[in-house]
């Protein structure tokens, strides 16, 4: 599905990620671990487009998206959550949904604004899959809602929900668990598991809490300073020494 | 139910403003329905720098420079060729430009394509900027404009301006067109491609993680804004009949910031109650220039005193109130209706 | 062009160069810690002439007790306008605080007009700014020597201000990381009320220095200087005191060397500033000696 | 929220309380109206105080009119146009509409009196413009008339001072780009003085520069390498004083010319001993009483104002003389009446001389030619059209 | 030393502190652990003043302190080593270093510590003229820790200290914060690093999205099921 070639992004002296190589296959579920400050971030934006690595190749279902613009990366099927919550504040619930919606309408400024029959119908069926992508994290109610007064966990689904209203094959999560509590994150890997059915995807998911991802990954990459230390199933992970030494400080 | 209500009550509301505006154009004076026919410019040209400024977050200072450009253009297509000689008696104007004369709709729809084509040309690689770096280079674009329109002598006239424009402007006119910006504006940002506009104003990252074409989604907004600039222009032109390029200074383009921060950032309603209150505000305030005497106190004239008055409360809405009359709100019925009960409710009976 | 020609156009151009810059700095310092564009900086720069024209008329004082003064007051001046028109608005959107700044430079004219009246004044002649000096086919008016020497001054005073001072070091603080500074148990209001003093001081010392060589004083005389030197300052890098004075004597050098070099072009020489102004700001955002700043996402 | 709201509400209530009241005023019986239309602020504003003050004058000494045997009494409405075209327009409308005057007066400025002049032919309403010297303003619009030369006489007459009392065969043009007083009147000399002297390169360059440009070094050192016999720079008086100024710090020692605009104290308080020796065309001159009228308003001028007037106010005077003139005899306060009487007024004595319209409303008129000297506008001489 | 009641922090719609209280005393390490965004940072930015409390008192030896200004909260005796280091990156290290001794007149004093702070740290005396943002993560942390000493506080906070450290600096960072605790600076602690935290910690704190769920000396949480298995990875 997607994977990257010695994928290098350097700002200034700072090597973030140094020869990324990630592979995964369709329909998998794949974390990516490490400390704070690894590169873990900067590794995803690489990925979509937001920054053009150093060096490197990143193909996405055998086509080589390196350097493309983050919108046409979405466009290809990619879509992408955020570490500090980005929903937009000034829209509720519904309009954060439907603003992701748009790239597969395929409409234009006349069409949409003359409101053309043709744009009516789509305008239907995004408010419709939208509606029902809500209803599937129970967000349903507060459609109307604005988005920032919803509770931190909410927004995190929100945010979520608003990936995958751009259709995607490829989900990245960037710590979609962070600020809830343990129940909240178990809840959440269930429901990351069950979208991946459901929507028939691939996920890409960063964490630091190594226990929450154990259970819903099925293969793991562990980042330290950039770079790879060490990648293969849950238990492999789990047992490597050097992921133990660099990745939980143990003394 | 509520829907059909509120929907009967906006058709009646606006054959309420039809009529007004009849009965105010047939019974008026000369100077008030003028008055009221600026404010319905002015609707035009904040409702155009509200979709940069509120509804896509572009901070753009360079209207007065697409308005000048309107202006021109409609001003040079619909004059004879006659007039023409009468203003350019200094240097003779460029013969094609001598003889192409357009009927006035098409010539204002001209004004704001030959617009919004300079806000293409050199106006969208300016958007790579952002914020206070795009408010100045807009800026610069726009006295650039204003330069080159000075020197071009046997194009524009030059510093001597144009005179004897056909007076277009009337009431119904300009009402028009303001109607029209007003529905265009409500169709366009409540539609999903207005959606995507407010998201890359509230957060450009996230939008385009979203697949939202950020760059050509400013881009559009910049040149529908100018297109609209440039008709704004091109009524005023048509409303004064003279212009000239000293007209179209930063000045303009503040008066009409003001306009939009006044009513509300982001705001269609904002910016037409804005567009009203500043047009008539100004005027009402001409008092102030007058000599006066309050009570004991008598002043001789003192000129200028209305646009301080003036700037004061400008500032006074800048810091205790920031997001303008109207906030980001827009009217509804709901919450119009819901004032009138919530005074009855608490029995206030100071409704004057 | 004749030689001595070249040599005067030069000299024109390090003489009106040198004013920029020295109006410039005080643009660049403000933005430096508010990353505001002070757009009634313009305006400070007219107060500062009139409250020496009318120290030294209305009040008869010795022109350099009138100019302390003058300087004194603006730079008074200055410091309430952050108090009231900036800081209420800290928080709050850099859009808001640009249309304030926009609101206050409006204000600040129109009171301007309704006090000064809208008829110029003429500043009266101080012999040792008026008289011509000549150097060899070169002549050039003395203020125009006296103006780069307080041009160099003010930079290598300034630079020991930011770089050796306490104060200095606040300062850098407070412009990159406000709550950090906070932290340090910096008073914040204080240091940013105090980099507008300086600034709106230099914006003083520069409106009496453009009237020694251009003495005519009307309530909108800061408006072009004030964008000039704005645009100088994003030339040179915006919150960077060299680059000020670099964008200052460039642009000084370009305004009157395209009017030297074409001549036909003349009527086009305000266009020029802000066609460089767009050049660098597509080229170099962060102009020539600024620093690039990383967007974070 | 609802604090800002109430307080701009209220303001604007009251204003326009306060404003309406104010136009609506006792529209007595036995009032004639002047509209005086002028920029008190902006720009052009101490060309419009100049005017005022002249206008203010007539009216102290000639208050009433007498019409059919009835005496009227003249009442000014002044409005400030802000050196704005579309200020302008509305100062007009407001006049006409609001004010409710039969006659206007004004503006200094031409392109504001252009902005402002539709309007007057709308309503119907005759306005006499004072010193806009711009060929277009009377074009076209039956209802402007003018007390001022043009433009291209003006022109004419500096070209001609240039070649026969200069001895001039080498000129050169600065422009104040964006004026388009100084545009027109640079063109006039231009083609004048290119037929005097045969030459087309008689003009050596036409350097430009713009409102509120403050440093003129560069074009002035291109000046002082052509070593014209004479520099034509008309424009506003501050820009030109400081060019003057600028100009003889570089050691340019050519004559410098311009048109009516620099007849202004601001001239010389800003240019002082530089701009001694400019020569400029202007309406009027203390020392040369045109009329018996003249003399009249030297000395009620200095009575009232403490100094010597301006050729500006003088006209300012005349405007109003002259919509008296023409109520008196139309012997009728409609305006129309007033406008056909002002349309035909032949030899009508001003303080500024001899006023004859022609069929565009203009007059012909003599113009006189000062020079600065010791700090004063000194008479040269006069030229007739 | 530092007394927190029922302390409630919003922002916007987010109700990010709901009522925490707990006491910090004298000479000992405190330590708050939990989750991103369970409002440990918020903690320690209402206390010195960067955040405004809607509820709540904040007390520091008896005296309210909430409501007053940071530069005055930090006079006091309070300093904050914040998350994210926000060292001055444009300025040398020995900048940074002078800008924590800021409210200090003793030049003397002030020279003094910086003595001190460089034999702490060697490696900042190093790169004592280099510009901060030039520094590695783990120097740029000893610059943090060594800038907010240098006001010689009386209760030093510090948020996530050991974030994106390798292992070995993070130890270094503990070893440290435990010598200035043993010379009499109080320590108030915000982790994610929960096992390293406990384990130098007197008493620990627990925070789930605003509340605090759990509490008890540090070796006592350490050895809890609950923060075993929620904060410590443990079970893996």
């Amino acid at each position: 599905m997607i994977s990257t070639k010695d994928v290098s992004m350097r700002f200034g002296g700072l090597t973030a990620v140094s020869d990324l190589n990630i592979e995964i296959q369709k329909n998998e579920i794949v974390g990516l671990i490490g400390p704070n400050g690894a590169g873990k971030t900067t590794a995803f934006n690489t990925i979509t487009g937001v920054y053009k690595p150093t060096e490197g190749r990143v193909i996405f279902k055998g086509r080589d998206i390196t350097g493309q613009k983050p919108h046409a990366i979405t466009r290809l099927g990619i879509a992408r959550t955020f570490q500090n919550i980005r929903l937009w504040k000034d829209m509720d619930v519904l309009e954060n949904v439907l603003v992701a919606c748009h790239l597969r309408m395929d409409v234009g400024v006349a069409a949409s604004t003359l409101h053309l029959p043709g744009y009516r119908a789509k305008e239907r069926r995004s408010r419709e899959f939208a509606m029902s992508l809500l209803e599937s994290v129970g967000l349903a109610d507060q459609a109307r809602e604005a988005a920032t007064s919803l509770p931190y966990g909410k927004q995190r689904r929100l945010e979520i929900v608003r990936a995958l209203a751009t259709e995607p094959a490829l989900l990245l999560l960037d710590e979609p668990a962070a600020g809830m509590n343990p129940q909240e994150s178990l809840e959440l890997m269930d429901f990351i598991g069950s979208i991946r059915d459901r929507y028939d995807l691939t996920i890409l998911l960063i964490e630091h809490h190594m226990q929450v991802v154990m259970g819903v990954c099925s293969r793991m990459y562990v980042l330290d300073y950039g770079v790879t230390i060490a990648h293969g199933t849950p238990d492999e992970i789990r047992r490597d020494p050097k992921v133990i030494e660099a990745y939980l400080g143990v003394d | 139910m509520k829907i059909k209500r509120n929907t009967l009550l906006s058709l009646a509301g606006i054959a309420l403003l039809v009529g007004a505006i009849a009965v105010a154009d047939a019974t008026l004076g000369r100077f008030s329905v003028r008055i009221l026919n600026l404010s319905a410019i002015y609707i035009v040209l904040a409702l155009s720098l509200n979709l940069l400024n509120g509804f896509t977050g572009l901070f753009s200072l360079g209207h007065a420079g697409f308005m000048a450009v309107g202006a021109y253009v409609s001003a040079l297509l619909t004059m004879s060729p006659a007039q023409k000689d009468m203003n350019f008696f200094l240097e003779p104007i460029v013969p094609f430009l001598r003889d192409l004369q357009l009927p006035f709709p098409l010539a204002l729809l001209a004004a704001g394509a030959c617009a919004g084509l300079v806000a293409v040309v050199i106006g969208v690689p300016a958007l790579r900027l952002r914020d206070d770096y795009l408010a100045i280079a807009t800026l610069g674009f726009a006295e650039i404009i204003r330069v080159l329109i000075t020197n071009a002598q046997s194009l524009t006239n030059g510093a001597q301006g144009l005179k004897a424009i056909t007076k277009y402007s009337t009431t119904w006119v300009v009402w028009s067109v303001a109607a029209l910006s007003v529905a265009f504006m409500l169709a366009l940002v409540r539609s999903s491609y207005g959606r995507t506009m407010k998201a890359v104003r509230d957060d450009e990252v996230a939008a385009e993680a979203m697949g939202v074409n950020v760059f050509k989604v400013k881009s559009t907004s910049f040149v529908i804004s100018s297109f609209m600039a440039g008709v704004g222009g091109a009524l005023l032109g048509h409303m004064i009949t003279t212009i000239d390029p000293k007209m179209f200074t930063l000045t303009l383009t503040f008066n009409i910031l003001l306009i939009v921060v006044l009513g509300g950032n982001g705001s269609i309603t904002g910016s037409v109650i804005g567009a009203i209150v500043v047009t008539v505000l100004m005027e009402a305030l001409r008092f102030l220039d007058m000599p006066m005497n309050f009570l004991f106190i008598k002043t001789d004239g003192l000129p200028g005193l209305r646009m301080v008055i003036f700037s004061i409360l400008l500032m006074i809405v800048v810091l205790y109130r920031q997001r303008g009359l109207m906030g980001n709100k827009e009217f509804n019925w709901d919450d119009f209706l819901g004032i009138f009960r919530r005074k009855g409710a608490s029995g206030a009976g100071g409704r004057s | 062009m004749e030689l001595s020609t070249f040599f005067q156009q030069l000299t024109n151009a390090l003489s009106l160069g040198s004013l920029y810059a020295l109006i410039a700095i005080g643009y660049t310092m403000v933005y430096g810690i508010l990353r505001l564009i002070n757009f009634a900086h313009g305006d400070v720069f007219m107060l500062g002439a009139y409250f020496a024209f009318y120290a030294a008329t209305s009040l008869a004082m010795p022109w350099w007790v009138a100019f302390i003064v003058a300087i004194g007051l603006t730079a008074m001046f200055g410091m309430g306008l952050e108090r009231v028109a900036y800081r209420p608005l800290r928080d709050s959107p850099k859009i808001s605080v640009m249309i304030s700044a926009i609101g206050a430079s409006f204000l600040i004219e129109n009171v301007g007009i309704v006090v000064f009246g809208g008829r110029p004044k003429s500043f009266p002649s101080i012999p040792l700014f008026d008289t011509v000096v000549h150097l060899g086919p070169v002549s050039v008016l003395s203020v125009s020597l006296f103006i780069p020497v307080i041009t160099a001054a003010i930079l290598v005073a300034l630079l020991w201000i930011v770089n050796g001072t306490k104060t200095g070091l606040a300062m850098r603080a407070v412009s990159t990381d406000l709550d950090a500074a906070r932290l340090m148990a910096i008073d914040v209001n204080r240091t940013i009320s105090m980099t507008f003093g300086i600034g709106s001081l230099l914006a003083g010392l520069g409106g009496i220095m453009w009237t020694m060589k251009y003495p005519q004083l009307n309530p909108l005389m800061g408006v072009m200087p004030g964008l000039k030197c704005f645009i100088a300052a994003v030339i040179g890098g915006i919150g960077n005191i060299p680059g000020a004075v670099l964008g200052g004597f460039l642009l000084g050098v370009l305004e009157i060397m395209i009017v030297a070099f074409l001549p036909e072009l003349t009527g086009y020489r305000d266009a020029f500033a802000f066609v460089l102004l767009i050049v660098v700001l597509l080229v170099k955002p962060s102009g020539l000696l600024g620093k690039h700043q990383a967007v974070k996402v | 929220m609802k604090k800002a709201i109430l307080v701009i509400v209220a303001i604007a209530i009251v204003a326009s309380v306060v404003g309406c009241s104010k136009a609506e005023t006792k529209t007595d019986a036995n009032v004639v109206k002047f509209g005086v239309f002028e920029p008190l602020t902006g720009a052009n504003a101490a060309g419009g105080a100049e005017e005022l003050d002249g206008i203010r004058l007539a009216q102290e000494l000639y208050p009433t009119v007498t019409v059919g045997g009835k005496e009227y009494k003249i009442e000014l409405a002044i409005a400030d146009n802000k050196s704005d075209k579309v200020e302008a327009a509305n100062a007009g409308q407001r006049l006409v509409d609001s004010d409710k005057v039969q006659v206007v007066l004004g503006s200094w400025g031409s392109g504001l009196s252009m902005a402002a002049g539709p309007v007057f032919k709308d309503a119907q309403i005759p306005a006499i413009g004072l010193s806009c010297t711009n060929p277009l303003v009377t074009k076209d619009n039956p209802f402007y008339f003018r007390v001022c030369f043009l433009d291209p006489f003006q022109g004419t007459v500096m070209a001609n001072y240039a070649y026969k009392d200069v001895g001039a065969r080498k000129a050169v043009i600065i422009r104040e780009v964006s004026n388009d007083y100084s545009v027109g009147l640079a063109k006039f000399f231009a083609d004048s003085f290119k037929a005097l002297t045969g030459d087309q390169g008689s003009i050596l360059a036409e350097l430009n520069y713009n409102t509120n440009d403050q440093d003129f070094s560069a074009q002035l050192t291109q000046v002082k390498s052509l070593k014209p016999d004479v520099i034509f720079a008309p424009g506003n008086y501050t820009e030109s004083a400081l060019i003057i100024k600028q100009a003889r710090e570089l050691g340019i020692a050519a004559p410098f010319l311009g048109g009516d605009t620099w007849e202004i104290a601001e001239f010389i308080n800003v240019g002082k001993q530089a701009v001694e020796g400019a020569v400029m065309s202007a309406f009027f001159d203390n020392d040369a009483p045109l009329t018996p009228l003249s003399k009249v308003f030297v000395e009620s001028y200095q009575k009232k104002y403490g100094k010597l007037p301006s050729g500006t106010a003088v006209l300012g005077f005349d405007g109003y003389l002259l919509a008296i003139d023409a109520i008196k005899r139309a012997d009728s306060v409609d305006p129309l009446k007033i406008r056909d009487a002002v349309a035909a007024t032949k030899d009508f004595a001003g303080a500024a001389g001899y006023v004859t319209l022609d069929a565009n409303g203009d007059p012909i008129k003599s113009a006189v030619i000062k020079e600065v000297k010791g700090g004063k506008f000194v008479f040269k001489t006069t030229v007739a059209p | 030393m530092l007394r927190i009641d029922d302390l409630s922090v919003h922002y916007g719609g987010i109700h990010a502190l709901q009522g925490i209280s707990f006491e910090v005393p004298e000479g000992k390490i405190v330590t708050l652990i939990g989750a991103n965004g369970a409002g440990k940072s918020t903690t320690l930015k209402s206390v010195v003043g960067l955040v405004k409390p809607s509820g709540g008192s904040i007390s520091l030896d008896g005296a309210r302190v909430d409501g007053l200004a940071t530069r005055d909260i930090v006079r006091r005796g309070v300093v904050l080593a914040p998350e994210g280091r926000r060292i001055f990156p444009d300025l040398t290290s020995e900048e940074n270093l002078e800008l924590g001794a800021f409210m200090r007149d003793d030049k003397a004093g002030v020279a003094a510590d910086k003595r001190r702070m460089y034999s702490l740290f060697p490696r900042l005396e190093e790169r004592r003229r280099q510009k901060a943002g030039t520094l590695s993560g783990g120097e740029q942390q000893m610059l943090a820790v060594a800038r907010a000493l240098m006001s010689r506080p009386k209760l030093l906070m510090m948020d996530e200290p050991s974030l994106g450290l390798a292992p070995l600096i993070v130890k270094m960072i503990f070893d440290i914060v435990k010598a200035i605790n043993a010379e009499g600076t109080t320590i108030l602690l915000v982790e994610q690093n929960a096992k390293a935290a406990l384990e130098i910690a007197d008493f620990g704190y627990v925070l789930e999205t605003g509340r605090i769920t759990m509490s008890g000396p540090g070796r006592e949480l350490l050895a809890d099921d609950g923060v075993r298995k929620a904060y410590l990875g443990e079970g893996l």
